[in-house]
């Protein structure tokens, strides 16, 4: 569905929009999780053929010509490992957020510029 | 072999001894001339012949250290030496000298062996009015340096040779011969080299009689400065010389030889007399200026 | 505000380049030849009806495991980052009692719901993650409930290193007895439709189910803090 | 009827992302991803994509929002302790 | 062979259990991370060997079943021989980070976890599964960064999540694409229905991929990240990034080069290349070592990514197995030597790059830190400098001339900062704080071990094995090994072993060969008696004067232009080092390398554009090519900045004048000569026809005597000796620069004679002045004064050297005037001949102002007790003076051989009879002139010695000056500032025009790289953005 696809679109660029302009690192991160919806939304998308079901055999289906029934399995499969590490990576970023502010007493992306150049 | 060796050096003595004589008689003319000319009446003509001769007999008790003793040695060395490798007359073979030992670039370059040595000595004498004089001529001596070098390089390309004999003798056979007339710029870069050259007024600052008493020489006495007063005899007649083969045509005999070096000596003086003195960096500036243009075009005039 | 306006048209390219891509795509209308396989043999090669357990567990089995590291690897980041913590924090309020009761009651309906999930992935949606997940909300509850409690570190861990090691291990029996590493088939694919059937998959899916709702259980309970 | 319910759940995602991003409260932004995961898990449904409807909903919209809210709260205490 | 599966099940396991284990495991802990670390280091080397040997590539299926329907492994020779030095790598890096690793069980574990996901992107032939592999490397990574925990760590850690995040957007959205388009994520499959990724789709996905791997790459401009990283994270953790993380990812990208479309390919090479210029240019601005070190790493990489863009996908197959060589080289060079870099920086507790002078106090790890330095920099013999050598080749056979202009542009700036970096750690003060552990220690010693043994192998692969290259290091690394050895004995060593050398060389060396034969060795080795003067054990300097001597010899005995450049460059680079032990400050060394590696660089571009066109490095067919003018621009250029040529002189005065003084006559004696045979061998080797009549050899001529005329001009207002000496060699040098452009039978000899004339004069001016400044202590001419009594034998060596030098009959120097002076005439240059007379002459006061400042005049009080030089000195002098004296008296022992070896390249215009010289003008008798000149300069002695009785020194003020009796000599002495007329007349000529023109090019370098480097703000939201525009741009630049 193409608007599915735009609504993954937006929420990409929604997200890189929190992620680009908000200074808070929390709403950044937000912003990533935003992105990662958005990204499974395209993928999943990809993987839908309009009319079809998903791709759990139940009893009295007819094995043979499945493939004439189903979505594509491959980009929910790809999503469910994507989601993961979209959980992984989130996690670690919030950790990091708490140890950060631990430090500097800030969660202003702008005050940590100690490197540079 | 051994024949032939003594008679060079035999011929090689009498034509030495010719110039002497007659540089210092033309020393003492020219300081009459000058004289005469600035209304005075002058020391009489045999007057370097009794300062060399009195110099020379005086004996010298003291010296500044070795350097200061051979400076005048060096300087009276290179004179001759530059006399010497130049043909004096030309199919004389007395007065071939030693000319068949190098050609034009040696004398060249011989010009400077005395020039060295009489600043070393100068420079030991510990007077820092030699220093500055000698600072001021060697200055002054790479200015001169480029138009003549240039005058002979347009000299080389139009007789295709370097050899003195044989420039000269390529100017055999009539005045309109003389490089003065076939190559006049090269000519006139070279004469006006030549005033450096001989130190005269105006490019006289290197002596520069009023604050540093008489140039490089200023501590040497006695003897030693009889051997400069020798040498400035025959050193200048070298350089006449020298002019005279390369830009007049040389000389057949003596006589003309005399009258040839005569008039380019007074050419020279007379041109002195008129011009007040220059400074170092002024004849420098002067020098690199429209004497070396006039090289240039010397020698591109030769090349086309 | 220079810099907001660079961003406004950056963000536009960016998305007229996604425009692009999208109204370039050309929609299909039936799958490809590798979907078609997964479809069309998988019920019958790995025995799963769930075609995306099937792909997950089986096929790209790989990536499941790189899937699990991933997971651990978070784990361990959040216990390596928060072991240097500073001092210790203010104690947050006791929650109600009505959390509490309901939470102890709730706890094993959620560990037993996850277990359901994770043991049917290959008959019905869902898996190891998603029963790890719900077993691990089940902690969450405990965590939310009493704030003060504090679970046994070393035996979550203990559950969470032998569930990998068990994971690989049938990863390992796959490459030995079967044909290749992963392998779910080292076990008879039994009857389809069934629990025990679909070769290794709720094994291998029970193994996951258990290291990811650990895992969860050990991120969370790191980042409770106390 | 599966485009209306397509079009209003997409609206509301997008207001939910605006609100994600631009809430004063930390925690109404953190609930509202939670929200905008929600919502996808019930497209992906409508996809039919079950299994990843359900890890969505489960991680995405579930432990994300946990984490998320633990880590806040983290924050939160350690700004207090430090005010205090 | 064990399969590489197991690495997924023993590494993932090992880390599972650790992680509950811990508390029972104890000790065993360590013993186990090793173990399973051995165990991965060890698995792919049976299969490097088997491929090696021919074997074929294997595959790895997984889940039973045949690609694409699963995921599949490959372990190719790529494969094998990356995972080799990476899990070696690996071994190493846990070694020097076990101290950290002390204490927690998580650092070690996710440490095998990294290393596991590092393989796993190299093997992984599925996108998707390097997609996870890819986030293994990075979770594992943002934990590890933290490793020390400061704030730096934390913010720096955050900016990467932050930019690795967006690029995983990036490569699903890429990912997914390509898999809807193709209907396969497995790479080979989907490289093989490569036909159906087209249109703006199929491109959008292929760009949104390549920006993930790009950023993952760390390219210009979305690397800002990547220098945080580097500068934050501990330093064993930067150098498993910079050498580990690095090389897999670029293993990623090199595996998805085929799926790449012409356009795309260009712009990764255009990225690639441009990162590794712009990073380089940037790194001039930086302060501080790790970030430093940081902008290096992201160059190298910048820079295997460029190359493997330009060059995999222009070569026929048959041509690559020499692409990998490049490559793999390439990356272990950087690996090794970067990895050893960031383990020496975490030795040291400053930051800045001055902080690092404390390794001084530690000789071997100095040594390292140069080897590792010269590695990068791509000098011999280290595997970069192979690399080097074939990058220029293949790409010049690709036809990529640009993209080389640019390479060598930021392999000279890597040098600049890089050698910038060992200068100030030499000179700057020694500073403390160091911690030295033998576990941080044993991987940097093995690493740089490695790399010489990787360098040999390398040798052997690319260029054949050749022992005579290594010898000279062979030798000099065995003398240095004998360190206890006195200076004194050493020196005698050295002096043998260059001779023995020579005994064994001569026979195999003929004509032209032979001649500098001689000039480089007995005459260096008659130079190094003066260096038994010097007291100590002078730790390196014999070692590389043998290196330079004998690298020398090697110049002689090169067949190919990969021997000469070897052989050149090994003796830059031991120069430096020699000046760089003489001088007080390291600018004047570096200036020196600089210039030294701009003409290397020049020469190799020759090379390589030769090569390019005959397609052989064998330097006798270096002309048989139609594009000879860019070959004989390019080398003259190369060797004219190793002659010190007008205009690229700058480096030229500083090098011999602040160099020990006992090497400044090699460097400007000898060692100015080797420009001199490159100059002579390309003009003998681009062939008559056009060397001969090319217009070119005009501008040579014109900047060769330049350089003789402003050498001259600067050198007389030097007030210090050495750089007046110093001036005085770029002058003569240009002379002999002159003579050669003239191709002609007369101006080689006169060059050739010009060659040995200004070592033997030039050797004693130094010599002398090493002598006077050890007993003076001062450098400064009119310090001195009135020496000729204190030393008299310096003196004497002094005037004799003089008059040679300024060309005054009747010793030697007259001869080169007088052949220079005919050849130029002949060849009718007439304003050249002019303007070199003129140089001489201006020659001519520089000499008297250095024996007069320095010898007469005023002695000062506070020299009145010193000595006559030391011996060690004067006899190499006296020992010159007797060969001057020879060749002037009897000028044709050495014109002779000279005009007969060049009467082999062009008829002979020279003829002899009995003593006379004959040239096509004039005539000139050596050794009558000096006779004569005897005989008249005894004659007027003797008389006046006869006229002397009690000869009387008088006093030193025994003057009148100024109607009074000096009494000091300071105000008497005219020394200073001895030609101001000169300098009021033709000052303006020395207005360092040339030293402004470079000072302004270094200035402009620096702004822009402080412009450019602004980028970095250090806001990880800029970075971001840095990461949106890159996919933009390079959208816009695919044209879709």
């Amino acid at each position: 569905m193409r608007e599915m696809a735009f609504l993954g679109f937006a929420l990409v660029l929604l997200g890189f929009w929190a992620m680009l302009t908000r200074k808070n690192i929390l709403r950044i991160i937000i912003g990533f999780t935003i992105i990662d919806s958005g990204i499974h939304l395209i993928i999943v998308n990809l993987g839908y053929l309009p009319g079809r079901t998903a791709p759990i055999l139940e009893k009295g289906m007819r094995v043979g010509d499945l493939s004439k029934h189903f979505v594509d399995p491959i980009p929910s499969a790809l999503v469910l490992t994507a989601i993961v590490i979209g959980l992984a990576v989130t996690a670690l970023m919030l950790v990091y957020a708490v140890r950060i502010y631990e430090r500097k007493r800030t969660l202003n992306i702008d005050k940590y510029r100690e490197l540079k150049w | 072999m051994l024949q032939e060796t003594v008679t060079i050096i035999a011929y090689a003595f009498i034509s030495l001894l010719v110039i002497t004589i007659y540089g210092l008689t033309l020393n003492g003319l020219v300081m009459k001339i000058v004289a005469r000319v600035h209304g005075r009446f002058g020391p009489p003509l045999w007057q370097p012949f009794i300062d060399i001769i009195k110099n020379n007999a005086k004996r010298t008790m003291i010296y500044h250290g070795t350097m200061f003793f051979l400076g005048p040695v060096f300087r009276i060395a290179g004179g001759i030496g530059t006399y010497l490798f130049i043909p004096a007359i030309h199919g004389s073979e007395v007065f071939a000298n030693f000319s068949f030992s190098g050609d034009l670039l040696l004398v060249m370059y011989f010009f400077f062996f005395g020039q060295l040595g009489m600043a070393l000595g100068a420079g030991e004498s510990g007077h820092p009015y030699s220093a500055i004089a000698v600072s001021r001529g060697l200055a002054q001596m790479t200015a001169f340096e480029v138009p003549f070098a240039l005058s002979v390089i347009s000299l080389a390309i139009q007789y295709q040779t370097l050899s003195i004999t044989g420039i000269v003798s390529a100017q055999q056979g009539g005045i309109l011969h003389w490089t003065v007339f076939t190559n006049p710029l090269a000519t006139v870069a070279a004469l006006i080299a030549l005033l450096g050259m001989n130190m005269h007024s105006p490019f006289d600052i290197v002596l520069a009689p009023q604050e540093i008493p008489i140039g490089p020489p200023t501590e040497f006495h006695s003897a030693y400065l009889g051997l400069l007063q020798t040498n400035r005899a025959i050193f200048n007649l070298a350089k006449l010389v020298l002019f005279m083969n390369l830009y007049f045509g040389g000389a057949t005999n003596i006589l003309i030889l005399i009258i040839k070096t005569f008039s380019i000596y007074m050419l020279s003086v007379i041109v002195g007399v008129s011009f007040p003195r220059f400074r170092t960096e002024q004849s420098i500036r002067f020098f690199l200026g429209i004497p070396t243009i006039l090289g240039i075009l010397a020698v591109i005039f030769q090349k086309l | 505000m220079a810099k907001y306006f660079v961003i406004i048209i950056l963000l536009i390219l960016l998305f007229l380049i996604f425009w692009n891509l999208q109204k370039n795509t050309a929609p299909r209308n039936r799958l490809d030849l590798l979907s078609s396989r997964y479809i069309d043999q998988g019920p019958r090669e790995v025995g799963s009806a769930n075609l995306v357990t099937a792909v997950v567990v089986a096929y790209r089995g790989f990536d499941t495991l790189g899937e699990v590291i991933v997971l651990f690897l978070a784990a361990t980041g959040v216990g390596f980052l928060m072991q240097k913590r500073q001092k210790a924090y203010p104690k947050s309020n006791p929650a109600s009692e009505i959390l509490r009761t309901g939470s102890d009651v709730l706890l094993p309906v959620i560990i037993l719901t996850g277990t359901y999930i994770f043991l049917h992935g290959h008959l019905t949606p869902g898996g190891g993650f998603q029963g790890g997940v719900v077993i691990a909300s089940g902690f969450l509850l405990q965590f939310l409930a009493r704030p003060e409690s504090r679970i046994k570190v070393r035996k979550l861990h203990f559950i969470e290193s032998i569930s990998g090691f068990f994971y690989v291990l049938s990863g390992l029996a796959g490459l030995i007895l079967a044909g290749g590493f992963l392998d779910s088939r080292f076990l008879p694919l039994g009857k389809w439709g069934e629990l025990i059937s679909a070769g290794a998959i709720p094994l291998i899916y029970s193994f996951i189910g258990l290291k990811v709702g650990s895992e969860l259980v050990g991120i969370l309970n790191n980042l409770k803090g106390d | 009827m599966i485009m209306v319910s397509f079009y209003i759940l997409g609206i509301i995602i997008l207001l939910a992302a605006i609100l994600a991003i631009y809430a004063r409260n930390i925690v109404t932004a953190i609930i509202s991803t939670g929200v905008i995961s929600l919502l996808v898990s019930i497209l992906f449904l409508l996809l039919a994509a079950p299994d990843v409807a359900m890890t969505e909903a489960a991680i995405g919209s579930g432990l994300t929002t946990m984490v998320f809210l633990y880590a806040y709260n983290r924050i939160r205490r350690i700004r207090e302790r430090n005010d205090g | 062979m064990v399969e590489p599966i197991y690495l997924f099940i023993i590494l993932p396991v090992a880390a599972f259990l650790m992680g509950s284990l811990h508390q029972h495991l104890n000790r065993w802990q360590v013993f186990i991370f090793f173990t399973v670390l051995l165990f991965s280091f060890y698995l792919p080397i049976p299969w490097l060997i088997h491929l090696l040997k021919g074997g074929s590539t294997a595959q790895v299926f997984t889940a039973g079943f045949l690609p694409p329907i699963s995921i599949n492994l490959q372990i190719g020779i790529e494969e094998a021989f990356l995972m080799t030095i990476i899990n070696l790598l690996g071994i190493m890096g846990a070694f020097y980070l076990l101290h950290h690793f002390r204490g927690t069980v998580y650092g070690p574990i996710l440490y095998l976890v990294f290393i596991m996901g590092l393989n796993g992107i190299i093997m992984t032939r599925d996108l998707f599964n390097l997609f996870v592999f890819m986030e293994i490397t990075s979770i594992s990574l943002y934990s590890l960064i933290t490793l020390s925990g400061s704030s730096e760590n934390l913010t720096a850690g955050f900016k990467y999540i932050i930019a690795s995040g967006i690029a995983s957007i990036l490569f699903l959205i890429g990912t997914i694409y390509l898999y809807y388009l193709t209907g396969t994520l497995n790479i080979d499959v989907m490289i093989a229905s490569g036909y159906k990724i087209v249109g703006p789709a199929g491109s959008i996905a292929l760009i949104m991929l390549l920006s993930a791997i790009i950023v993952e790459l760390k390219q210009f401009p979305v690397n800002g990240w990547a220098l945080d990283i580097y500068t934050a994270s501990d330093p064993g953790i930067a150098a498993i990034i910079a050498g580990g993380s690095s090389s897999a990812m670029f293993f990623a990208a090199y595996k998805l080069l085929p799926l790449w479309s012409p356009s795309l390919s260009s712009i990764i090479a255009g990225i690639g290349i441009m990162t590794y210029v712009l990073m380089n240019l940037m790194g001039l601005k930086q302060v501080k070592a790790n970030r430093l070190l940081g902008y290096s790493s992201i160059a190298q990489i910048g820079l295997l990514v460029g190359l493997s863009a330009l060059l995999l996908h222009s070569t026929p197959v048959t041509g690559l197995t020499t692409i990998w060589i490049i490559l793999g080289g390439l990356l272990i060079n950087h690996l090794l030597a970067k990895a050893g870099l960031f383990w020496i920086s975490g030795l040291i507790k400053g930051e800045s790059l001055s902080s690092w002078s404390v390794l001084r106090k530690y000789p071997s790890l100095l040594f390292i830190f140069a080897c590792l330095l010269m590695a990068l920099a791509g000098l011999p013999p280290f595997p970069g400098f192979w690399v080097k050598w074939n990058i220029a080749m293949q790409l010049a056979q690709h036809k990529q001339f640009l993209w080389l202009g640019f390479i060598m542009l930021g392999t000279l700036l890597e040098a600049v900062y890089f050698f910038r970096w060992f200068g100030l750690i030499m000179k700057s003060e020694l500073t403390t704080g160091i911690r030295v552990r033998i576990s941080s220690l044993l991987p940097i010693f093995t690493g740089t071990f490695l790399m010489f043994f990787i360098s040999l192998t390398m040798m052997n692969l690319l260029s054949g094995f050749n022992f005579n290259m290594l010898l000279p290091i062979l030798i000099a690394t065995l003398i240095f090994a004998l360190k206890l050895i006195p200076g004194k004995l050493k020196a005698l060593m050295t002096i043998f072993i260059i001779m023995f050398y020579f005994y064994f060389l001569l026979p195999e060396l003929s004509g032209l060969y032979r001649l500098f034969a001689i000039i480089f060795f007995p005459l260096s080795a008659l130079f190094m008696i003066a260096a038994m003067n010097k007291p100590g054990y002078r730790n390196g300097y014999f070692e590389l004067l043998i290196l330079i001597v004998l690298s020398l010899g090697n110049l002689l005995t090169s067949h190919t232009s990969l021997q000469f450049f070897y052989s050149w460059e090994v003796i830059t680079v031991a120069t430096y080092l020699i000046i760089l032990r003489g001088v007080k400050r390291f600018d004047t060394a570096l200036l020196y390398l600089v210039f030294s590696l701009a003409g290397a660089l020049m020469i190799l571009a020759g090379f390589s554009y030769s090569y390019a066109v005959t397609g052989s490095t064998f330097l006798g067919i270096l002309g048989s090519s139609n594009s000879q003018i860019t070959i004989y621009i390019l080398l003259v250029g190369g060797f004219l900045i190793k002659t010190g040529a007008v205009g690229v002189h700058i480096w030229l005065p500083g090098a011999y004048a602040e160099t020990e003084d006992d090497f400044s006559p090699i460097i400007s004696a000898i060692l100015s000569k080797t420009g001199i045979l490159g100059l002579l061998l390309v003009l003998l080797l681009m062939g008559k026809s056009f060397a001969a009549n090319t217009e070119l050899n005009t501008i040579l001529g014109w900047i060769g005597v330049l350089t003789a005329f402003l050498g001259a001009l600067f050198a007389i207002f030097q007030e210090d000796l050495k750089y007046m000496l110093a001036y005085s060699s770029m002058g003569q040098v240009g002379y002999i620069v002159l003579a050669l452009a003239l191709y002609s039978h007369l101006g080689w000899t006169a060059a050739l004679y010009l060659a040995f004339n200004h070592i033997f004069f030039k050797g004693i001016l130094f010599l002398a002045a090493a002598g006077i400044i050890q007993r003076l202590g001062t450098r400064k001419m009119y310090e001195m004064g009135g020496l000729i009594n204190r030393m008299p034998l310096s003196f004497l060596a002094v005037l004799i050297s003089i008059i040679a030098l300024s060309g005054v009959p009747p010793l030697s120097g007259f001869g080169s005037k007088w052949l220079l002076y005919n050849a130029l005439l002949e060849k009718e240059w007439y304003l050249q001949a002019a303007l070199a007379f003129f140089a001489s002459t201006v020659a001519f006061l520089y000499c008297f102002r250095l024996i007069h400042s320095i010898f007469l005049g005023q002695e000062k009080t506070r020299f009145r007790q010193v000595k006559e030089a030391s011996l060690w000195f004067l006899i190499p002098q006296y020992v010159l003076i007797a060969l001057i004296m020879l060749i002037s008296l009897f000028p044709n022992i050495i014109i002779e051989p000279i005009a007969q070896v060049m009467a082999d390249f062009i008829p002979a215009t020279l003829s002899w009879e009995g003593n006379t010289l004959m040239s096509s003008l004039g005539y000139w008798n050596g050794n009558v002139i000096m006779i004569i000149t005897m005989g008249v300069f005894m004659i007027p002695l003797i008389g006046l010695l006869l006229r002397v009785r009690s000869m009387q020194k008088v006093k030193q003020f025994n003057i009148v000056y100024a109607a009074e009796r000096p009494d000091k000599p300071e105000t008497t002495h005219v020394a200073h500032n001895f030609f101001p007329h000169y300098q009021k007349a033709l000052g303006f000529l020395v207005t360092p025009l040339v030293s402004k023109f470079w000072a302004a090019v270094s200035e402009w370098c620096h702004t822009i790289a402080g412009v450019l480097r602004n980028i970095y703000t250090g806001n990880g939201q800029t970075y971001a953005l840095h990461i949106v525009f890159m996919v933009v741009l390079i959208y816009i630049l695919a044209g879709v």
